[in-house]
């Protein structure tokens, strides 16, 4: 298994030494983006998305709370993640650990940091009552690039949620209005193996690469998270290549995630 | 007796499977049983992690029942309850009897299932979909395992109950069993029945099975292609 | 240890062929009840019972809560088992496993499912405030058939448990009334050992069985829930034999519990 | 002075001791003091899980001290609070000065104590049972291990306090002691006292420990027949 | 390792025996006890102590909640400890430990049996507002002793801690007062090695103790709390002995205490 | 411009280093910048507990990263939280590429930074004294791993936000890098910047790591002597 291991390792580092890759991809050629808005019924908001043969859905679900002392007039989201054993021999059963975590929090900052939800429309009444989302990761199929499928997926998700409207009194109407999100931010992530650039990196690179960037940008193309990942490091000329890339790439599957939405509406 | 759905007292829901849906796990399938959506997938038999457990007989045969925070009406909390342990116990009843574990002894086979829509009958559903998905990783069985409940609603018994009937229903009857040799593998029920309703219930069940099983067979046949099975 | 395993299982499935059993008793026959109503004073209810050797506590006790939003008018009951590591060398220190959940949820539904305790009644003002009732099992010595145990100490417990009535104000008052139970479900327990039922398995015979199947029954003969446990299967002929002898066994450990309790007022 | 329950300052509550209570366990025993119950079972020596736990110059001594749910006025949470861990800590240092401990290297003695019911002395109770459990699990000792507090109410130093003493009372002082050496093993205090009334408190209580060291004894000839014990 | 630590044992118990210690020190002298008071300014008190090379921190915050519905008119204060990997070899990752746990509850018992703090003036409106006083102890460098430097740090740091003022209405104010801190409890700690009493034991000899006994006082000399602990036993005469010396040591270390608040006001 | 605490835009805040604080650990350093108080330890190389996380190529690096519960205006519940553990795994793969790991096989190197009190850069400062701890330890490396932020306040890009820009600020770029090659071995961003912004901040993030490298190299000397590092 190590000598298995150590032989892919080396199949990958010349392959890409050489701009090459195993499947036949451009070095920052992505896989097909394959997305199901609203693919389920009983949650708020949902998307199943494929990325290559990575498969995931995200679930949105909406409740009724307090809200923070110091934002009286906003809601909050919180995202999670499970790395369940379906998805890979590698995940283990058990609360999420330091990769799941992982996920969900650049997941998120991505979402939060763009202000893609306009959380003060969330507030129902100041002080008192606001709405709370929960944006739910759930990884079917791990191959590879889990933090843009399900970056693709969450923001898809939450375009897709309904949410129901509140009179002035806090109590529920029997009008439902999207929830409002006025920004579309999408990662963009890069492995970085024999010292070249690559994106989405399918798993086989994911498991013998040097080093991680993701990028993520909204629709004016701010950057608005990034996370270097994983045990190598990276020059400023090649985060700045991979800022710039971040940008078209993400314009690109904006384009594929809103076109997806109005289809589904 | 008109059912809320328009469905007879002997018919099942829509029911759609598909063999192999993921690429990662040994072996996988996808259910869709009425407004149900389940995955199920299966690695193994490997290595038995932690070593204790492992048997010098048998394969042990573990099952993960669980659903998505976004599968149900009110957010679930992430992570397992007592009701999903309860059902990942039983499920490894109603598979146990099937599979040779005797052919794989000091090794493990690992059974998860994922609900990612539930309307009642989830765990029919999951039995069914977890069966194929051991055929997919080519683990070998000595029959097929379908699933399926009968149940009471207003008084009579009736087969596969619904969100809404399991409800307002009297009695929920799930049951899976190997049809060639009529084995129930998996019995719950909770409610109130008399015993002639419960006799009732268990044979409109398997007759659910039975209609079950052969979509099982169809779904195999159409991922591996024809075959005398 | 695995060989002195085997010639366990071969001798008890032997004996099982045969129609008979370790202890000499007959394959429907019941090891010896014993209960002890009311044996703690600082529990709202409580009993010990002795099944052959096995011998389990339940004690039961309210507090007052707030209903939940979809039954405001009714109490809630909660059950919980833990295997103690008293009880048996195989027990471990720890939270429930899937083991003592199951027993917690077979005896719950039991309880449940016939409506034995009335669950209106423990309400105390609508919408505000109801009685929680926590059903705890302690388990003392594994001899065996812990369910039937178990079952037949917690409807026990119930039927002895007083509760402190409250005026309309939801004041507590001097007054105490019995917990409003009007039903006794008993649970019975099978064995499948080669081919043949038995009732009530002493722990060897456990260890050895295929097959398990729990029919509980209550005072009118409705069947209320059942529970196949373990590895094996059972024909529908087995499961109706199995109903029918539940439906008089019930029967019989019901007088049991009521001459048991009665005895104790 | 007059106690509430009208004992004598120097009076112990009502004890009674049984040994051998239970099958499974290799040794058990049932203490009722005044209305504490109070059962203890010892396993062992056995088998050192997890491993590196074990230590090749002695057995290792687990004490587990559980409060049922229904043992006390509110309802507890099943599962160990840090009081319980605490106390199941100094009840293993109560013991182990008086078990063969070096007789059992790379082997492990578990003891568990189960409060049914608490009403002030259930760590006393549960290290007097415990020792009668090592007893009857045939685990050598050095001496029995009897234990039974003092404290300080309405000024004065009075033995075993029950719980009403416990809670109007000044300070509470605990301890285990082996008669045959006067060892004091477990001793705790918590309150307000001077340093004489401390000496007092620890000489009375010793003297209720030589009392509940006779009742141990006694117990175990109840059960094993008399004897030069 | 094994020999290496019998060679350790046996010279420290033949030392012992001597009434000699491998540091030089007497058996009944402390080591150097260096205060610093009001170390940080993000906490309400807080105080690092080192006792020879242990070094731990103590922060005090307090919070405001809802009273215990038995005390109404009385704040509460509760104490953790967290034996860090940072402070020895030996901690490792995770929830408190049994040797946490008992560390936190003796520190906790000496300052709570004292009636250090005078919970009655920390309640805002009785019933419904009080203030929750968190006393969180961290060990930086566990060299012997924790139990006698976390006293020291937890009673000097609750010394330095200031609170809020709340009006009649339960609103906080501009003006904060000290917490209402009106005794000094000091715990002495006793290593018994080969028949020794010895006070303030460094880490290798606690490594080789046989029996530990802790003994807290107050300002008047009271005996306020008492802990045995480890494997062994004590006559009564050693105990007494510990006694005498825990009030009249308790008494110096009290006055180390005072002079460190004083300095740094 | 005018920063809150008066720093020029390229300025950092005061930064004090010590080398070797703790007696027991096998290395330690304590860093104080701004209002941030920062302990670090190293134990190891050591044996790998548990087994299986073992490599035989090379070190295992473990990083907790930790708040104390009094760090933090309100106070923080004991316990690895979902940010505390994000921060200890991007720790590591901050230290790992400089840290000789291939050279202790089947070993293990446990890094601890607890926050004592925590004022915005907390990470930064827990990278720079871990650094600090693994050269006291005499684990060998590649170059020391200063680490700095620069973030964007009223618009403009400055160097080391304290608290108050934080809060108020655009946005956030912690960096960590091995100077001699110019490697960034932390980065982590959020906020809102162009891509110009982007650039000028890791330059400028950059420009402060080789002011903390230089008083790291300080803190050391003044610890070990002087030497040609």
């Amino acid at each position: 298994m190590d000598a298995v291991a150590n032989i892919k390792r080396q199949f990958i580092h010349e392959l890409a030494a050489a701009g090459k890759r195993a499947d036949g991809r451009g070095m920052l050629e992505y896989r097909d983006i394959k997305i199901v808005p609203n693919y389920l019924k009983k949650a708020d908001g949902s998307a199943f998305v494929e990325l290559g043969d990575t498969k995931v859905i995200v679930g949105v679900k909406y409740d009724v709370g307090t809200p923070f002392p110091d934002i009286p007039n906003e809601g909050v989201m919180t995202t999670s993640a499970e790395l369940a054993p379906m998805a890979s021999p590698d995940f283990e059963s058990g609360p999420p650990g330091e990769d799941a975590i992982e996920l969900a929090r650049v997941v998120d900052r991505g979402i939060r940091e763009s202000h893609a939800i306009d959380t003060a429309k969330l507030c129902i009444k100041p002080g008192e009552l606001v709405r709370i989302v929960f944006v739910d990761i759930q990884i079917l199929d791990q191959d590879g690039n889990l933090i843009d499928a399900c970056g693709i997926a969450a923001i898809t998700a939450l375009l897709t949620a309904k949410m129901r409207v509140y009179d002035s009194e806090g109590n529920p109407t029997d009008t439902v209005e999207p929830l409002p999100v006025r920004k579309i931010p999408v990662p963009c992530t890069f492995a970085k193996i024999a010292g070249s650039l690559m994106t989405d990196p399918q798993v086989d690179e994911e498991s013998v690469l040097d080093s991680r960037l993701t990028v993520t940008t909204d629709d004016e193309g701010y950057i608005v998270a990034m996370q270097k990942g994983e045990y190598g490091s990276f020059k400023l000329e090649e985060i700045m290549e991979a800022v710039k890339i971040s940008k078209s790439e993400g314009a690109r599957i904006r384009e594929i995630i809103k076109a997806a939405v109005n289809e589904s509406d | 007796m008109e059912r809320c759905d328009g469905r007879k007292k002997d018919e099942l829901r829509s029911i759609h499977m598909e063999v192999g849906v993921l690429k990662r796990a040994d072996g996988s399938a996808y259910v869709e049983w009425g407004a149900n959506k389940v995955f199920a997938s299966v690695y193994g038999p490997r290595e038995v992690i932690p070593r204790f457990l492992a048997r010098n007989d048998r394969a042990v045969l573990r099952c993960k029942y669980n659903m998505t925070p976004f599968s149900v009406e009110d957010r679930k909390r992430p992570g397992p309850d007592r009701r999903s342990i309860e059902i990942g116990k039983v499920t490894a009843g109603a598979l146990a009897p099937s599979v040779l574990l005797e052919k794989f002894p000091n090794s493990m086979i690992e059974v998860a299932i994922e609900i990612m829509q539930a309307d009642a009958g989830t765990r029919c559903a999951g039995i069914t979909a977890a069966t194929l998905a051991l055929v997919d990783a080519g683990i070998p069985m000595r029959d097929l395992v379908p699933a399926c409940a009968a149940g009471k609603v207003d008084g009579e018994v009736v087969l596969d109950l619904c969100k809404e009937e399991d409800n307002s229903g009297q009695a929920d009857l799930p049951i899976a069993m190997m049809p060639r040799t009529n084995a129930v593998t998996l019995l719950q029920m909770d409610g109130e029945m008399t015993e002639e309703e419960v006799e009732e219930a268990i044979a409109l069940a398997q007759t659910g099975c039975r209609q079950v099983y052969e979509m099982q067979k169809a779904a195999l046949v159409s991922k591996y292609g024809g075959g005398d099975e």
